[in-house]
Formats: structure tokens, C-alpha cells, sequence
């Protein structure tokens, strides 16, 4: 075990980097480039129930330190997924690898989640709960307690996997939200997905992505990702895997001094497609730097 | 697809607002006329994607309008400035298809893809007629480059300042085998109704990568979802579905 | 009245730019540096019926494209406001000026406000129910729609003057809250606050600032600015006061496009002090630029 | 206060860490020793304060230490290009109580303002004495410097390779009529502990603004709140409330 090893819900990973899903495909476009099996593990592209086509373009609004997407889960559904996507991922990728989950109503995401349970790669089921929920009114399952923790107790029982679930940031108070999903049996909280953000061409007049407003990620919203991860993890006791604009080793550590036990990589694999890969090799020479021996011995340690 | 640093070898405005910048450096993953390439910027958060107008072994040249922050920026670099990009990206076009009388149609910044393709073509032998389309006058560029390479060159402006008065469709030759487009979509769609032959088309899209990650790029067509930076920029006429 | 004027509740300015309560002190510090009569008006510092020190310093940290804070609404009481910072601003300032006022119970805010309602040279009061409510188990006031509200009803009872009531972007539905506002009798929203947000130290390991989390601001959270006041402006009547991390006409003029009638100013001023002067400067060029004759006409323009 | 572009003249290394840089430009609102200025750095949202080393008409000295990416970009900035710097910022010290034999102790970066006080009180015919506290002989800067101003210099080292061995507070001499002190906080807290006279005391604190709009930076006092930016910072010895 290596000075960069942690262990996310039992499964040991060589480091605690994870690119996250929705910002590295199911893999290959990142394969064709490096050897993907250098990372801790990575989640795939949001899964659901049925395939889905996602949101109008344009897709995408360019903000300061960061990039707005309502790309709305494109995917091709579960049994796509299963049949084409997890055999190809097998040829390049020989570790556990964590599968990003979706739905829009408690049933879609044990239906998904039973059948990923018997895929041998899969490690971790990582449960998103930010999109809407149709039966609940189309607010997100993640920004309620009770609705959030009943898609935990749903997937827990159709599954031995690990379940993390992946929580939004665009809440009140995330505590209790990360607190019911523990108590629901969740074995770990990922946090943050992204800020609800919105961006108005001026010379349209129109808003930059077609769906209005969308999903704001990267190095801007890194303290706001900080602050929950931190608040979170001082909460509850499963591990927490920590997000949210995060570019460089430094900033893997201040996650993982805030809180986190493992840390994922989303927008900055789009802008540097080398990012993930680079940030495991500074993570050495940046530990030394701050006098850290093994990365697992600060999960925590802010002081 | 690599991610290479390149030197600004030159950089000039066309017109009032089109730019032509050479850079210097390892373009070995550029592999077919239409690609692009992707370009980080600094104070930007994603990058600009350019389509490559030439490569000649180590040199690279885009032509570029300014619109905005990216291009602005980009307009103000001078010789000797180093600059990201990630190049490769893309399929570009498929030069099998060409017959021996390709019609080669560019609107505005939809032209310089056009060029490589059309020296690449002629490199084969084959001959083709281009045609540029602009607004006005003004605004026309590389229209002797075209001619250099013995093209067939006619150009359109909306105006009439220039050559033929109108759209690029107002100048379709008699007789051509295939077609090769590349601009703004309703022009992409006009030529599509108006062509006798099948043809590539590029199509633009806001990009979080560029090299197929993100899924923001994604359009639907005939044989599926695709996304523009990599199973495109080029659509094969057949594939094309019209949202609107 | 020129191409820049506004309306505000009732009052004209002369442009829509307000430097934001807690970067513009109570206005000599930038006096000193220019002739503040340019303004649209401003936001003076925090008021609370008590004197207040603040936060223990570290008070600030630096972020990507902002800062956290946590200074803690340090203030000389509303009895000195009234009685020494008033009369020092007329002498430099002959526009109505927003008075912005704090609390830690409902009766701070009445009190506050029923004393600065009888100060001729205040304009608006700016309502700021983002500190932690004492009496509500530490949440702030605008976490929640019924104490916002009960807040807005105590100082309605109190004053003239045209009450602003600002919102915290902390939360799960802004709608919601703002509605239950104006039913309570807001004459405006302004929103918003700065976002909760945390950064460590990996020298120290510590929480940059003192006081561990503080409110993150500048132009990392302009997308999310801009989505709440397009939320807040399509659900209220009243006129919305926008702002987060405006730092150019371009952003006022996005800001205004989202619904907000006047836009305040509030980290720019920290990093350039000139920062508000110049984007008043730029407004009419960066009109021309977009073909904009007043900017009134913009307002909530967004297609 | 005044916003200002300065042009680097010079820019080099005094030890393994800390760089003295050379300023050309405005520096009109630099009115005494002991004030800062705060330095616009590309890709950093708040500015870095630096005190005022130096300053002779058009041009100005500052001493810093890298210890982080501010001051890391600066020890990689080149002579001929420009800085935004807000000048004049803060009191300053008073150099009216000085008397004819003034102690002046620095420690670490805390040195460098204590040049300009110096070089202005020798000017008055003020000859102070000077006590320059570093951790080791590699350290050490500008001991010539103040021995050229025809100071009287005390080096002082923690581990005794240069100089008493030792703090400060352990080269006192005998006879002085009043102390000026710029270091880190422990070391003010020494010399206020063994200073036998009244004396000025420079602060530092973590700034929004450097201009006193934010509040970022106060401090208890005995005389009340006070902005270490504003009303800082240089505190008199009778209003310093140490906290803990
Ligand atoms: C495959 C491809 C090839 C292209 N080739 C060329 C070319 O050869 N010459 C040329 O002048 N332009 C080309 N464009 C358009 C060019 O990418 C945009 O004009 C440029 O990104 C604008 O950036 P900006 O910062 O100046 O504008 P801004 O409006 O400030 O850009 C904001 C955001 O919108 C995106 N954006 C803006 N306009 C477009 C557009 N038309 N298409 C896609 N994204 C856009 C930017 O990339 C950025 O993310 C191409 C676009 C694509 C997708
Ligand atoms: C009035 C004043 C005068 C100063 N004069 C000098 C001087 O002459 N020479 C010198 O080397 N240093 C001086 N400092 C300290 C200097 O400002 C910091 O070392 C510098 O800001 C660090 O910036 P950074 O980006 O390299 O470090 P980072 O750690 O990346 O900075 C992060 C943030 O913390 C702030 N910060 C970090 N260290 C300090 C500190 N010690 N004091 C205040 N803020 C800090 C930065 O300004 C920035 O906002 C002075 C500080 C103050 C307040
Ligand atoms: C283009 C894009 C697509 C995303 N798709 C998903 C998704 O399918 N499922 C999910 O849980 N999160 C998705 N996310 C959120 C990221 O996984 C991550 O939580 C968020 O972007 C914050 O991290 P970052 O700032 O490093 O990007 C997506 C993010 C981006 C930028
Ligand atoms: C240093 C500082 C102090 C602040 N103090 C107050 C305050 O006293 N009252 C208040 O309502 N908002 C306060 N704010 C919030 C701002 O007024 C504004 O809502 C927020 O910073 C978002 O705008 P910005 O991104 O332009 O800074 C403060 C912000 C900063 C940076
Ligand atoms: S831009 Fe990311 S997939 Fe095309
Ligand atoms: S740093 Fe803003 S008041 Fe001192």
C-alpha cells in the first residue's frame, strides 16, 4: 500500500483521485489518451433507467473559473450500459470502477441499481440525487431529507454494494440531508454536485444554455464544496468523497483536511484532459511540501 | 488528439475583424482537413475551438473573427507568444468521396476549414470549384489563396459588392460530384436543400472538451446521437436531421 | 433624467450602481478617492441596534476570483450611525443613501429601523436577514420564509421609508422566501448575500479565517447572482436589487437583463477602489455596444 | 492613496527566499516611513500588501519574502513590466518622537520598512541604532545596507551563526530614547515586554482592501477598534491590547 492508498467503503484505492462522472465519459476518451488505470477509480456518466437524449443545445455557458452545463443525463440507459459500455471499459480499466446512478422517481433508481449490483467492475454504486424528482414536484430529490434518505433505503435493498450517495449542494442545510441518508443506510456521502447557475447572452438577450439555467461547476465554486464537505464529514460517520471545482494536489488535500476520504475531479478534466493523471503525480511532491507522510493520516485533520 | 504548446509565429487582420494567426510546433495529430483544434486562453475558463485552415508539417494556420472575449484575446497576441492547444480534434472531412468535380461552399468564418481541404484535394489532382460567400466586400478573405491553389473560386455577397449578389446557393455550378460545406447552419441547410449530391457538412456547437467527454455537444441525426467534437464536426448529408 | 436612470421604490437614480453594504464603510474612505455623488447610491455597513467588534481576524481568505469574509457585521451601533456617520456623509454625499440593517432577533431590527426612519438623508432600508437569528436556534433569519417575513412585517410597522429585504443565497428555494416577503409587505428584494464558503491552510491546517466559514463573494458567484434574481424577479412584483460578484457594466447590464432594477457593487470595490466609478464610466459605451438607449428598458429583458 | 502602474526596474534575489524589487513610477502618495502599499497580481482576487522599503522620488523599493503564490509570482516578474499598486497606504511611523538616540529593531521581513525610517532620521541628523533579528546567517539582508546609512547594526541569529545569539530582545543596548519595531508577532510582543521607553509597533493582518472599507483587519486597541490598514499599521506602544 502506497503513501497515496485510502480505503473508500472497503475497497482500497491506490489514490484517493477520481475523476467525476459526467466529465470523463465511460472512460475511453480519456484511454485513448493515458493509461486510465493510474487513477483511484472514476465514475461513469450518470446511468438511469431508460436512455435519454438530455437537454436542447446549447449545453454549455462559459463562466469565470468555471463552465455551466445542462447536458440533463445523456446517456444510453442501464441495459446499453451493461451490454456495450462495461465490456469495452474492461479491456483498458482493471480496477473496481464506481457507477454514477440517476433517476426521476424512487423506483428508476433501484431499477438501475439492482441491475449494476451484478456487474463484477462495478465497486460503488454512486447515487446522484440532484436531478428532478417528477412525482415529487420536480424539485430535486437531493434538496429533501426524507426523499433523499427514501432513495437510499430503495437502492440499499436491491444491492450489496457499496451506496454512495451523491448530494446537492443548492440546499438549506445539507447536514440534515447528509444525516438521513446515513441513517438510511447510505455507506458514503459525495458531495458537492453543482450550484444551480444561469448566464444571459447580452447580445441575444437569451440565456447561453437552451435549458435556461444549469449546473455551475469548477475552480469557482471550490469554497462553497470545502465549507460541506467539511460540514458534512464533521456529521456523519461513513466516509465522504469530496468535489467541486477541485484543479490541483493542493486542492485534493484541503478537500481531504476538510473532510473528504477520497476526492473527485469533474470540470477540470474537460478544460486539461491530462488533469486527473497530473494531479496524482504532484500529490508526492506536494505531501512532501507540507510534511505529510501518507495522504489517509489528514482525512480530517483541519484543525 | 495532443496537447502541445505552440509559437506564435504571426498573427494580422483580414478584414476588419477576421484574423489570420500562424503557429509553430508539433501538429503530428492533425490528420484530415477540417479538424480542429482547441485553444486554452488565459483569464478563460474553456477553451476556443478553431478549425484548422492549413498545416504544412510544422506549422499550423487558423483563421479566426473576433466575437468575443477568446477571439479578442486572441487578436491582441503577437509573435513569439506561446500558446495551449489541443490539436487532432474532430474527424474532419473524407476526401474519398470527392469524384473529380467537389464543390467546396464556406460562409464567413466557415471558409478556412475549406482551404486545407481544397489544397489537399488539388495535392490528389482533383480540381475544385469553391465558393466563398460573404456579406460585403469588405468582409471577403482569401479569395486569391483559393485562387493560388487553381481553384475555381466564385464569390457571393448579400450585398452584391462583390461577384455574384446573394447567398452561396445563388452560385452553385452546373455540374459538380460531391459537396463540401462548411458555416453558419442556415446556410448549411440551404445548400443542403439546394445541392444535387450528396456531401459533408461541418456544424458548430458550444463545447465544454472538444474531444468527446462532456456531452455538450451532443445533436441528434438519422443514425443516432452524435456529438459535434467527435463523431463531427463533419455530418455526412445522409445523417443530417434538421431539428427545425 | 438621463439613459442610466432607474427607479427605485419610488426614488430615482441617476444610474443603477450601488456600492453593497460592507465595501463602501460608511463612504469616506472612498470620498477621500472621488466624488461618490456619482453613485447611483450606496449601501452603508451593516447596522445593528448595539455596537459590534466583529469576528476574531483572520477575517479574510482568498479565493479563486473572490474572497470569504467573516468580519461579522462590525459596527458602531445605530445610535453613533445616527449620531456621528450621518452627519459626516452629508457633508460628501447629497443623495438619498441606503441604510442596511442587521439583527439577531426580530424587536433589533424594529429598533433599528424605527430609529434610522427619522434620518431625512435615508433613502431605503436594506433589510439583511442573513446573520444567525438568536432566538431561532443560530439559522439565519432568511433560511427560512416565515421568520424573513416576520421580519419584514416588524419594520414595515416602524417606518416610512421603503423597506429592502435582503436575501441569503444559503438556501433551498429563494422563491419561496421572497414571495412570503412581499406578502409581508417588502417594497423591494435585493439578493444576494455572499455564500457560505470555507477554505484551510495546508501550512497550518487551519480554517483560513477565524471564525472557520465565512460569506464567499466577487465574480466566482456571478452565475449564481444572476440565477436567483431571474428566479426572484419572474415570481415577485416588487423590484429586485441584484448583485454577486458584479465587477463591469457588462455585468449590470446581464444583471439587469436577468430582472434586477438596480445593481449593487461589492467585492470590486475592495480590489479597486475605483471600481464602481468606472463601471458608471463604461455604462454608456458598453449600451451603445448592445443597442441599449435607456437602461430601464432592459430590465428583466432576458428572452 | 493612489492607484498607480509602476514599471519593474529591478527584481533579484537577497537570500534563498526573499527579493528585493525596484519600482519606477508615481509614488507621490507615499508620505511616510512605514506605510505599504497593495500589489495587483494576475489570477489573485485580493491585492499583497508590501511596505515600503524604500522610496526616492519616481522610484520604490520593496523587500518580500515568497511564501506563497502571490509572492512566488512576484519573484518571477521581470524588469520592464508593469504593476498595479494602490500607494500610500496606512500611517506610517511618526518620526517626531524619535528622540536622538531612537532603537530600531526589525525581525525577518519585518526589516525592510525600517530602511526608509532609518535613511529619513539620518537625514534629520538622527542617528538611530538598528538590531536586525534573523534565524540563521543565510538569512540575514541588508546589514550592509544600514551600515552604509551609518546606522549602528546589531545582527541578532537564533541558531548564533552571525551576530548575538539569540532574539532581539538580547542585543538591547544600554541608552536609546524610544523604539520603532516591525516583525512578527511574537517578536513585537518581546521587544513591548523589554522596551524600556515608549515606541511604534507595525502590525500585519490578513486585508480585503488595505484601505480601511472593509473592516477585515481590525483590532482592539486600548484606545477603541482600529483598522491595522487605515489606522495602521503602526500602533503606539500605550494602545497596543495584546490579545492572548
Ligand atoms: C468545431 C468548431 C470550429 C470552429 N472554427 C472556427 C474558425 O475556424 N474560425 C472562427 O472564427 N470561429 C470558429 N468557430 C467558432 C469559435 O469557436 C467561436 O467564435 C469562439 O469560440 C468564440 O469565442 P469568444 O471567446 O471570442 O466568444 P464568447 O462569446 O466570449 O464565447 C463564450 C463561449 O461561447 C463559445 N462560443 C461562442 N461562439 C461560438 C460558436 N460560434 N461556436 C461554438 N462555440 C461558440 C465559446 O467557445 C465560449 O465557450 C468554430 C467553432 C467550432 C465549434
Ligand atoms: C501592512 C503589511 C505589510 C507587509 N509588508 C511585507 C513586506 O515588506 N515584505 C514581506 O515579505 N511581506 C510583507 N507582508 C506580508 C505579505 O503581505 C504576505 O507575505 C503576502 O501577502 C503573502 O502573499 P502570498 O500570495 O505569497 O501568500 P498566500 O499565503 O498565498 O496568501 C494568501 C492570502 O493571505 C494573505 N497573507 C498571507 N500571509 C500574510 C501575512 N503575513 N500578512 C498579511 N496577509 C497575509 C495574502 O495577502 C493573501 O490574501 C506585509 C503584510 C502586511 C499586512
Ligand atoms: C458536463 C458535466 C456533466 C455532469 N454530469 C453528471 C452526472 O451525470 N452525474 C452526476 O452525478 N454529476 C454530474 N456532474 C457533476 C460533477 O460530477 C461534479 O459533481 C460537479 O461538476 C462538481 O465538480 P467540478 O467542480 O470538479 O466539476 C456533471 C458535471 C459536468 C461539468
Ligand atoms: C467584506 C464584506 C462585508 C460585508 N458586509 C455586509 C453587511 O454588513 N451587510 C450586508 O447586507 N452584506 C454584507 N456583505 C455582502 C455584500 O453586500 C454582497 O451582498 C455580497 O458580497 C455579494 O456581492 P459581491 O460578490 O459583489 O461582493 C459584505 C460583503 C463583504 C465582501
Ligand atoms: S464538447 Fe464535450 S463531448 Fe463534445
Ligand atoms: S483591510 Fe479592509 S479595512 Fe483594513
Amino acid at each position: 500500500m502506497g503513501r497515496l492508498s485510502v480505503n473508500l467503503c472497503g475497497i482500497e484505492l491506490d489514490n484517493p483521485v477520481i475523476p467525476a462522472s459526467g466529465t470523463f465519459g465511460y472512460g475511453y476518451e480519456f484511454a485513448e489518451y493515458y493509461d486510465i488505470n493510474c487513477l483511484g477509480t472514476f465514475s461513469f456518466k450518470g446511468t438511469t433507467k431508460e436512455p435519454h437524449f438530455g437537454n436542447p443545445t446549447p449545453r454549455i455557458a462559459e463562466c469565470t473559473n468555471g463552465l455551466i452545463n445542462s447536458i440533463g443525463l445523456q446517456n444510453p440507459g442501464v441495459d446499453k450500459v451493461i451490454s456495450e459500455e462495461l465490456p469495452k471499459l474492461k479491456k483498458f480499466f482493471n480496477k473496481p470502477v464506481m457507477a454514477n446512478v440517476s433517476g426521476f422517481a424512487v423506483e428508476d433508481f433501484a431499477f438501475t441499481c439492482e441491475k449494476l449490483d451484478k456487474e463484477e467492475q462495478v465497486g460503488w454504486l454512486e447515487v446522484n440525487v440532484s436531478c428532478p424528482n417528477v412525482h415529487g414536484g420536480g424539485m430535486a430529490f437531493g434538496t429533501n431529507a426524507e426523499t433523499a434518505a427514501s432513495v437510499v433505503s430503495a437502492v440499499k435493498k436491491v444491492t450489496k454494494k457499496s451506496v454512495i450517495i451523491k448530494l446537492s449542494p443548492n440546499v438549506t442545510d445539507i447536514v440534515t440531508i447528509a444525516k438521513a441518508c446515513e441513517a438510511a443506510g447510505a455507506d458514503g456521502i459525495s458531495l458537492i454536485n453543482t450550484l444551480l447557475g444561469m448566464r444571459i447572452d447580452l447580445k441575444t438577450r437569451k440565456p447561453v444554455v437552451a435549458n435556461k439555467m444549469g449546473g455551475f461547476s469548477g475552480p469557482a465554486i471550490f469554497p462553497v464544496a470545502v465549507r460541506m464537505v467539511y460540514q458534512v464529514a464533521n456529521a456523519v460517520k461513513v466516509p465522504v468523497v469530496g468535489m467541486g471545482g477541485v484543479s490541483s494536489a493542493e486542492d485534493v488535500i484541503e478537500m481531504m483536511l476538510a473532510g473528504a476520504t477520497a476526492v473527485e475531479v469533474g470540470a477540470a478534466n474537460l478544460v486539461d484532459p491530462l488533469a486527473s493523471k497530473k494531479i496524482i503525480e504532484d500529490l508526492p511532491k506536494v505531501m512532501d511540501k507540507y510534511g505529510i507522510e501518507n495522504i489517509k493520516d489528514i482525512i480530517g485533520g483541519v484543525k | 488528439m495532443k496537447d502541445v504548446k505552440l509559437t506564435i509565429e504571426g498573427n494580422k487582420a483580414l478584414t476588419k475583424d477576421v484574423y489570420k494567426m500562424t503557429l509553430y510546433g508539433d501538429c503530428s495529430d492533425i490528420t484530415a482537413p477540417g479538424q480542429f483544434v482547441n485553444i486554452k486562453i488565459d483569464g478563460l475558463y474553456l477553451r476556443r475551438p478553431i478549425s484548422v485552415c492549413d498545416m504544412n508539417w510544422n506549422e499550423l494556420t487558423l483563421i479566426y473573427k473576433v466575437v468575443g472575449k477568446g477571439t479578442l484575446a486572441m487578436s491582441k497576441m503577437v509573435k513569439g507568444m506561446e500558446l495551449q492547444v489541443l490539436t487532432g480534434l474532430g474527424n474532419g472531412y473524407d476526401m474519398a468521396d470527392a469524384g473529380d468535380k467537389p464543390l467546396l461552399i464556406g460562409g464567413g468564418v466557415g471558409v478556412p476549414p475549406l482551404y486545407n481541404l481544397a489544397r489537399l484535394l488539388i495535392e490528389k489532382g482533383v480540381k475544385p470549384t469553391v465558393i466563398l460567400g460573404f456579406n460585403k466586400k469588405e468582409e471577403i478573405f482569401y479569395k486569391k489563396e483559393f485562387e493560388k491553389l487553381g481553384c475555381e473560386v466564385r464569390v457571393t455577397t448579400v450585398d452584391g459588392s462583390e461577384g455574384v449578389k446573394g447567398f452561396v446557393t445563388d452560385a452553385f455550378p452546373e455540374d459538380y460530384t460531391y459537396t463540401y460545406c462548411c458555416g453558419p447552419e442556415p446556410m448549411l441547410k440551404a445548400v443542403y436543400r439546394t445541392a444535387k449530391t450528396s456531401g459533408q457538412y461541418s456544424f458548430e456547437e458550444r463545447m465544454g472538451c472538444g474531444f468527446g467527454a462532456c456531452m455538450g455537444c451532443s445533436c441528434k441525426t438519422i443514425t443516432g446521437y452524435k456529438r459535434i467534437c467527435k463523431d463531427g464536426p463533419v455530418l455526412r448529408k445522409e445523417e443530417i436531421l434538421w431539428e427545425d
